[in-house]
């Protein structure tokens, strides 16, 4: 009985702050003058409305959640990694280039450009790890700057050394993949490929580690008392430095399968302008780093974005505010609504206090 | 006739749990009023009603006879009334005076006199006689000065009410000495006092009225002179105390040997300390605070790294190693600060006694953790020393536990690990009467089972009652040693002020 | 979406494909898919406007799509397919790889993409030799300058724009081998306040032509010369009209022509797969002032001496004897 | 070519003061524990009103003001979100900054018809300040005189605030709310209303920085402007360490690497590598400036 009563509490708050942020988005529509209900209407089309539209949505995800997993796991360790854009830009290039050049058959090709893109990716946390660990730069600011260094440094191989020059070599980007190196579809002509598996994979991975590993463990007293870890002969740099590394490494892997999976090369910008990595950290906040929420969220938000393709599709809301909207709901949805919070509304009509 | 302070009924809920139970309390002016119970009896609970800090489920607080309600502590300060927090809550970065006159500042035009606040903050020292250097910063200063900051503060604040929880529990012998004093001081000047402390002789000491806490409820309220140490135990505890077990004599071999060690950090903090410990013996470690334990404590659990000399422990090399060989090694540790080293506040207690068991082999098979069976275990912790954890048992956040029943937990999870070595710091801080003597008897057992025992403690009652040898920490230095039956209180408050003591030859083994 | 003020035309109701069948032969419906959003890119802006008109005066239903990213591309690409339009256009290099799958995987529908080749049956392409007129600008500027110093700001350095620093700066070579070319790269498309940074840098270096080529950047250069004095020139449309005194140039490239055009041979049923180029040669690029009129009057800075030459290294590009190199590096 | 002269100097000034000015807000902000990434999106909010505030005014006085008072209502909506409804600031801050880019491109299209850019031609940015004596100095003349008032205001700003931290009451217990939450609360702080009181400030400063941004250093709104330099100005601010004068110098040294960045163009190196140049300085630069403790960010 508690129990349910315990669950109907927790329900309040995602489902109240939908609701807040449909409320909201349904102002902002009818202020533009277009239909709410058909607004909504596409955009729950260009997320879920088809079977076609669903698999869209899941392939969108699947970068956001791996991104998301391995920063869960950094977040949990109280490690601020700021840097996924970067890794996960350098992991696919590395990647990329590997597929690419290397003189093997397809599948070796796909699995060597898999390991590459999850170990440089890995890598470049890693080294921002060290140099917190050894030298005393804070993550926060290293990762944040590393992002800038890798784009540049991506963009900077597919403009000068491999850029491809077979066509009109107006675009920067490298040759197209062997088509036997591509991660297979899961339907064919729907966009999900192989990588979503490796999304779920991982999260439930990460679950289990989370909840039943002695690394999870560690990496959760870390992250509440870094002092506590280190008196309990927790060694808060190996664990920092595991968490950077699986980070770092998920990020590189997300740039990957989004490449083999989807581009099928590395195109300059197209990993950095639909901001994954930023989409990811919200999916890993707002599932407060649990590896299961994180697979909601991540969809959510995958969803959001589809959604705004959708409404833009077909209706005359502008695209801009398909983005206003999805930026409202997911303020909203971030939210801590509590069922407290509504009584206090009532009773007191809003003192609000702080997070102390 | 109307009271000072009169808290009529006061309960407290915590969902299921009542942490007080129809509470009443009487308090007049020039008062001191101790309140006294076993870990989780409530007692700060109460106080954090009186502090506006916590809202009672119902009861009613009068103030010289009137009703009052305080919706935070904005309110209860503005009342008179100041409370001393068992955990300070000081900013370590401001200086004494920035500290003290926080919320109340000198000020002009918006502008901080900054200078005036020091010369007030001086001149309240000098009224009060609690002696402090405004200017200082409080990160630099010790344990019993942030202390005085704090009374300084609520002195500050105008409260006639003040309300200090365990004050002494983390004092020196002589800073107790002096904070009873300053207590008789203000008492004397017309303030009112509430201390709730575990110390029975302090409360003997310094108070006029002593209430007695159990589970919540109120079991007495007695005058001191017509009470004793005794009595008030049996009141707490509900029991007779019983005495410590026989020590069995024992010839160990060496367990752990510290071997000229020296730290530096801007300065020595530690200097050529050599001594060891043998397997069925308890070395004490007594000391005025901040010459050293600290540092020495985690120089052998391998928090802090040597600069020169050698630590053995086991017959193995551990010096500088990391925590967790040293573990390995066999050592187990009870830090000295309970909040700092030793929990996670927002973790469960299963969680928190976890801790060093989540790669032993008896809870950890196929890369999992055995969480059942390690659950019976930290049962068995529970029940042993009636550890109160509130409703959610085992799932209860450790930070919701009172202090005492945080520490029993912590040396709990301490002694099962069963280590040959046991670093103990203030092992028994903040611990009721009771729980202090389960403690020391399960450390005399251990002990008598032939492992071995650091002790470091600033209570010398304790450090004479289970030592086998002294030591004595001065500066960084060992100033001397004791054997037990030579050990007195006199002697090692002299080698604790840095004196000598005759045919002390420093014998380090 | 992409309707631009006007757009009393678009016709807001969809029925979802099977509206056209059961109008019949009434009207075509036309999807423009656009590989990002409009936003700052006249090239974009341009392309949808030409769709527009067309659409409007040859009666046909035009509706633009912008895609929020790379991934956006081949979902909007397929959408369309589903919803039956019966001609989609896209464009730029950034399509090519969706397109090519989308259209071969729907042999029966028409595709069109302006600004890059797509090699396949069912798609139209048509390009645009920019670096001819960009050599034109290069030519102009040479001949123009009096420092001999001569600036670019460009919005980043990327292959695509390789097209207009390369062509500008063979073309001043050939009027010019003396002159100097400063080029400086914003790093970003959308970022004026740097692109007047750089312009102001250039100046200082004694730079009297900046040729503006940093998108909404642009607009940073314009304001630099004015506030510098010196001459400037702008990108797509004319510019000139914006600050005729400092702005004396501008480089053309008709996308609305191409979609328009696109539009228009559908709808009257000429339209064929295949490439077609744009250059000065079919007017789909040029300068003003060379091969277009423009509403204000030429600047002195450049003057007629100049055209006039300009003019006749345009006959000579027309004519082929003068060659343009497709790509530089 | 020579790398460096003396317009290198005036032309950091003036890049880095909408830097400078959002560093300074996100100091605020830090100091009251709370990590904004949101602000890329006020610099933003704050350089468009700042353009309408011109258009519909005319006054270049109301424009700032309007611009500074749009920033505090999006800040206040940060402040509502993290501290009300305890959302998580960081999410907070990313949303914000998307709203920030959706709104502004569609009130650009609502209100001025366009996409894209708005550019008047007619209208006046705000005025070069030539500082009597200063001015007529060869060398710093040119440094220091002819600036935009807000890059001046910027400067003073960052001493200002100095001051409001370790100076005034109100920035005294605003230091308390940041170095310590609960015991500020135990003391009776009014610690909601302090961390409000610094996002607004923060708001103000992001304002300030916008209207810089599209009226001082150029006079035109486009889309997404700000071109990053919201995040440049969150790293300034951790670099500095969250202290008003730290990020006045790690500020002014992003801003001459970037400068320094752009004459390097002109060698034969590939452009993407002078790009970085800023970004891999800075690192370096982190090797010399150790923090003391976490600064701003971690909780
Ligand atoms: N926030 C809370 N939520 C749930 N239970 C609580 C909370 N705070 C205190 N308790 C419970 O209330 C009881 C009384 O706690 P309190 O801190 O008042 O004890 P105490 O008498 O001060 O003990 P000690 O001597 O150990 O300090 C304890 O059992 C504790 O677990
Ligand atoms: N951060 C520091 N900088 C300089 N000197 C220090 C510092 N910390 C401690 N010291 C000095 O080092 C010596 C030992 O300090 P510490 O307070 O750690 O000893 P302690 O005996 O463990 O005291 P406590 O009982 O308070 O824990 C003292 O002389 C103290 O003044
Ligand atoms: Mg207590
Ligand atoms: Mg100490």
């Amino acid at each position: 009985m508690a129990a349910i009563r315990e669950l109907c509490k927790s329900l309040v708050q995602p489902i109240l702050a939908v609701m807040i942020g449909l409320l909201t988005g349904a102002i902002v529509i009818a202020a533009v003058g277009e239909s709410v209900i058909g607004t909504y209407q596409e955009m729950w089309k260009g997320a879920f409305g088809s079977f076609y539209f669903f698999t869209s949505t899941l392939a969108r995800a699947t970068p956001i959640m791996l991104i998301a997993l391995g920063l869960a796991l950094a977040f949990r360790a109280g490690v601020f990694n700021l840097g996924a854009e970067g890794q996960m830009v350098l992991g696919a290039i590395s990647a990329t280039l590997v597929a690419i050049y290397l003189p093997a058959p397809g599948i070796v090709k796909m699995l060597a450009g898999l390991i590459v893109g999850i170990t440089v990716g890995g890598l470049w946390s890693l080294l921002a790890g060290f140099m917190e660990a050894r030298f005393r730069i804070p993550l926060l600011i290293s990762t944040l700057l590393f992002n800038y260094i890798a784009v540049l440094f991506a963009s900077y191989l597919v403009t000068e050394p491999f850029q491809d020059r077979t066509g009109s070599a107006a675009l920067a980007q490298t040759l197209m993949l062997d088509k036997s190196a591509w991660l297979p579809k899961l339907f064919s002509g729907m966009s999900v490929h192989a990588g979503f598996f490796f999304a779920m994979a991982a999260a439930l991975l990460l679950f289990w580690v989370i909840r039943f590993t002695p690394f999870g463990y560690e990496v959760k007293m870390l992250g509440q008392n870094p002092l506590f870890a280190r008196y309990g002969g927790i060694n808060p740099i190996k664990v920092m430095l595991t968490g950077m590394f699986a980070s770092g490494g998920l990020a590189g892997l997300a740039g990957t399968v989004e490449v083999f999976g989807s581009h099928y090369r590395f195109v300059d910008g197209a990993l950095t302008v639909p901001n994954f990595a930023w989409t990811g950290m919200m999916a890993t906040l707002l599932a407060n780093s649990h590896p299961i929420g994180i697979i909601f969220t991540s969809i959510l938000l995958a969803a959001f974005q589809t959604g705004a393709m959708g409404v833009e599709r077909n209706t005359e809301v502008p695209l801009e505010l398909a983005s206003v909207i999805q930026a409202v709901l997911i303020l909203f949805i971030s939210a801590k609504f509590s069922y407290d919070w509504w009584k206090k509304r009532k009773a007191k009509g809003g003192e609000s206090h702080g997070a102390a | 006739m109307t009271h000072r302070l009169e808290m009529k009924q006061m309960t407290k809920k915590y969902g299921e749990f009542t942490a007080n139970d129809q509470v009443s309390l009487t308090l007049e002016a020039g008062e001191v009023h101790a309140i006294v119970g076993e870990n989780g009896a409530g007692k700060t609970t109460l106080m954090r009603m009186l502090y506006g800090m916590e809202q009672p489920t119902a009861g009613e607080i009068l103030l010289n006879g009137k009703p009052v309600s305080f919706r935070g502590p904005n309110d209860a300060i503005r009342n008179g009334i100041g409370m001393v927090h068992q955990h300070f809550m000081l900013f370590g970065e401001f200086s004494v005076a920035e500290n003290i006159v926080i919320g109340y500042e000198p000020k002009q035009a918006g502008f901080f006199r900054r200078k005036e606040a020091v010369e007030k903050v001086r001149a309240l020292s000098e009224q009060y006689r609690i002696p402090i250097n405004p200017q200082a910063r409080v990160s630099t200063c010790s344990v019993g000065e942030q202390q005085r900051v704090e009374i300084l503060k609520v002195l500050y604040q105008g409260a006639d009410i003040i309300v200090l929880d365990e004050p002494t529990a983390v004092l020196t012998p002589l800073e107790v000495k002096d904070l009873l004093q300053t207590i008789r001081n203000l008492a004397a000047s017309g303030k009112s006092v509430i201390l709730i402390t575990h110390k029975l002789q302090e409360v003997m000491e310094v108070s006029d009225r002593i209430t007695v806490l159990r589970g919540g409820r109120v079991t007495g309220t007695v005058s001191r002179h017509e009470t004793n140490v005794d009595d008030l135990a049996r009141l707490m505890v509900g029991r007779e105390l019983e005495e410590l077990s026989q020590r069995i004599p024992l010839e160990g071999k060496r367990l752990l040997h510290v071997d000229q060690v020296t730290v530096r950090e801007k300065q020595t903090l530690l200097d050529n300390v050599s001594f060891a410990v043998h397997h069925g013996e308890i070395v004490g470690i007594a000391g005025v605070s901040g010459n050293g334990q600290s540092e020495l404590l985690q120089v052998i659990s391998g928090l802090r790294p040597v600069q020169a000399g050698k630590i053995h422990l086991a017959g193995a090399d551990v010096t500088n190693k990391s925590v967790e060989s040293i573990r390995q090694a066999g050592l187990a540790h009870i830090p000295e600060d309970r909040y700092m080293w030793g929990t996670a506040k927002q973790e469960s207690v299963e969680e928190n006694a976890l801790m060093g068991y989540q790669r032993k082999p008896d809870y950890y098979r196929r890369g999992v953790i055995l969480r059942d069976a390690f659950r019976q275990v930290v049962r068995g912790w529970v029940d042993r020393f009636a550890i109160k954890t509130g409703s959610r048992q085992l799932q209860e956040l450790a930070g919701n536990l009172s202090g005492g029943n945080l520490q029993k937990l912590i040396v709990t999870r301490e002694l099962g690990q069963e280590t040959p070595l046991l670093v103990a710091a203030e092992p028994t801080r903040g611990v009721d009467i009771g729980a202090m003597e389960y403690i020391h008897q399960a450390l005399i057992e251990k002990r008598n089972s032939g492992d071995g025992i650091l002790l470091v403690s600033s209570e010398l009652s304790e450090i004479l009652a289970l030592s086998d040898r002294i030591l004595v920490m001065y500066k960084g230095r060992i100033a001397g040693e004791l054997a037990r039956s030579e050990a007195t209180e006199e002697k090692i408050s002299v080698l604790m002020a840095g004196g000598n003591v005759h045919g002390s030859d420093q014998r380090a083994v | 979406a992409g309707c631009s003020a006007g757009g009393s035309s678009a016709p807001a109701d969809k029925a979802e494909g099977q509206a056209a069948g059961q109008e019949g032969a009434a009207k075509k419906r036309i999807a423009l898919i656009l590989p990002e959003k409009i936003g700052v890119n006249p090239f974009f802006q341009q392309m949808d406007e030409g769709a527009k008109k067309a659409g409007q005066e040859f009666g046909a239903e035009v509706k633009s799509i912008e895609s929020t990213d790379h991934g956006a591309i081949e979902e909007n690409l397929r959408v369309a397919v589903a919803e039956n339009y019966d001609l989609i256009i896209t464009s730029s290099f950034e399509s090519e790889d969706a397109l090519k799958k989308v259209a071969a995987e729907n042999p029966d529908k028409n595709f069109a993409i302006i600004d890059t080749v797509v090699d396949l049956p069912n798609v139209r392409s048509v390009t645009f030799r920019e670096q001819e007129a960009a050599y034109l600008m290069g030519a102009a500027a040479g001949l123009a300058t009096k420092t001999n110093k001569v600036g670019m700001v460009v919005a980043m350095d990327i292959p695509l724009l390789k097209k207009w620093t390369g062509g500008f700066q063979e073309g001043m070579k050939a009027t010019n081998p003396n002159a100097e070319f400063l080029v400086n790269y914003v790093g970003s498309f959308s970022d004026p306040a740097k692109a007047k940074e750089l312009a102001l840098l250039q100046a200082s270096k004694g730079a009297d032509f900046i040729n503006g080529a940093a998108a909404v950047g642009d607009l940073g250069v314009f304001e630099a010369a004015k506030e510098k004095g010196f001459f400037t020139s702008g990108q797509d449309v004319d510019r000139t009209t914006i600050d005729p005194e400092h702005i004396v140039l501008s480089q053309l490239k008709g996308t609305d022509a191409a979609a328009y055009e696109t539009v228009k041979s559908f709808v009257e049923g000429s339209f064929k797969p295949g490439v077609v180029t744009y250059g000065l040669k079919e007017k789909g690029v040029g300068v003003t002032y060379v091969t277009h009129e423009s509403k204000t009057p030429l600047n002195a800075f450049i003057g007629q001496e100049v055209i006039d030459k300009v003019k006749a290294i345009n006959d000579e590009i027309v004519a082929g004897t003068r060659k343009v190199p497709d790509s530089f590096e | 070519m020579e790398l460096l002269d003396w317009s290198l100097v005036s032309s950091t000034i003036r890049m880095v003061t909408p830097i400078l000015l959002a560093a300074l807000g996100g100091a605020l902000c830090a100091r009251v524990g709370i990590f904004n990434v949101g602000l890329e999106g006020l610099v933003l909010v704050g350089a468009f009103s700042a353009i309408v505030g011109n258009h519909f005014t005319g006054s270049l006085f109301l424009a700032i003001l309007f611009a500074a008072l749009v920033c505090v209502l999006f800040s206040l909506l940060f402040a509502y979100m993290t501290i009300g409804l305890r959302a998580n600031e960081i999410v907070v801050g990313v949303a914000i900054n998307f709203l920030a880019l959706g709104l502004t491109t569609f009130a650009l299209r609502a209100i001025f018809g366009v996409k894209g850019a708005f550019y008047d031609k007619e209208m006046a940015g705000l005025p070069k300040l030539d500082i009597p004596v200063i001015k007529d100095i060869p060398v710093l003349g040119d440094i220091f005189s002819g600036h935009s008032p807000l890059v001046y205001l910027a400067f003073i700003a960052a001493i200002v605030l100095y001051l409001f931290f370790y100076r005034t009451v109100t920035g005294f217990r605003v230091l308390a709310v940041g170095l310590n939450p609960v015991a500020a609360r135990s003391l009776g702080l009014k610690v909601t209303g302090l961390q409000v009181l610094a996002i607004t400030m923060c708001g103000i400063l992001c304002g300030l920085a916008g209207a810089q941004l599209s009226l001082g250093q150029v006079t035109m709104f486009t889309e997404g402007m700000t071109a990053g330099r919201g995040f440049i100005a969150l790293v300034a601010m951790m670099m500095g360490q969250s202290h008003p004068l730290g990020i006045l110098a790690s500020s002014f040294l992003f801003g001459l690497m970037d400068a320094l960045s752009i004459r390097l163009q002109g060698l034969s190196l590939p452009t993407q590598f002078t790009s970085m140049l800023p970004y891999v300085l800075t690192i370096i630069a982190m090797f010399f400036v150790k923090e003391k403790s976490q600064a701003g960010g971690r909780r």
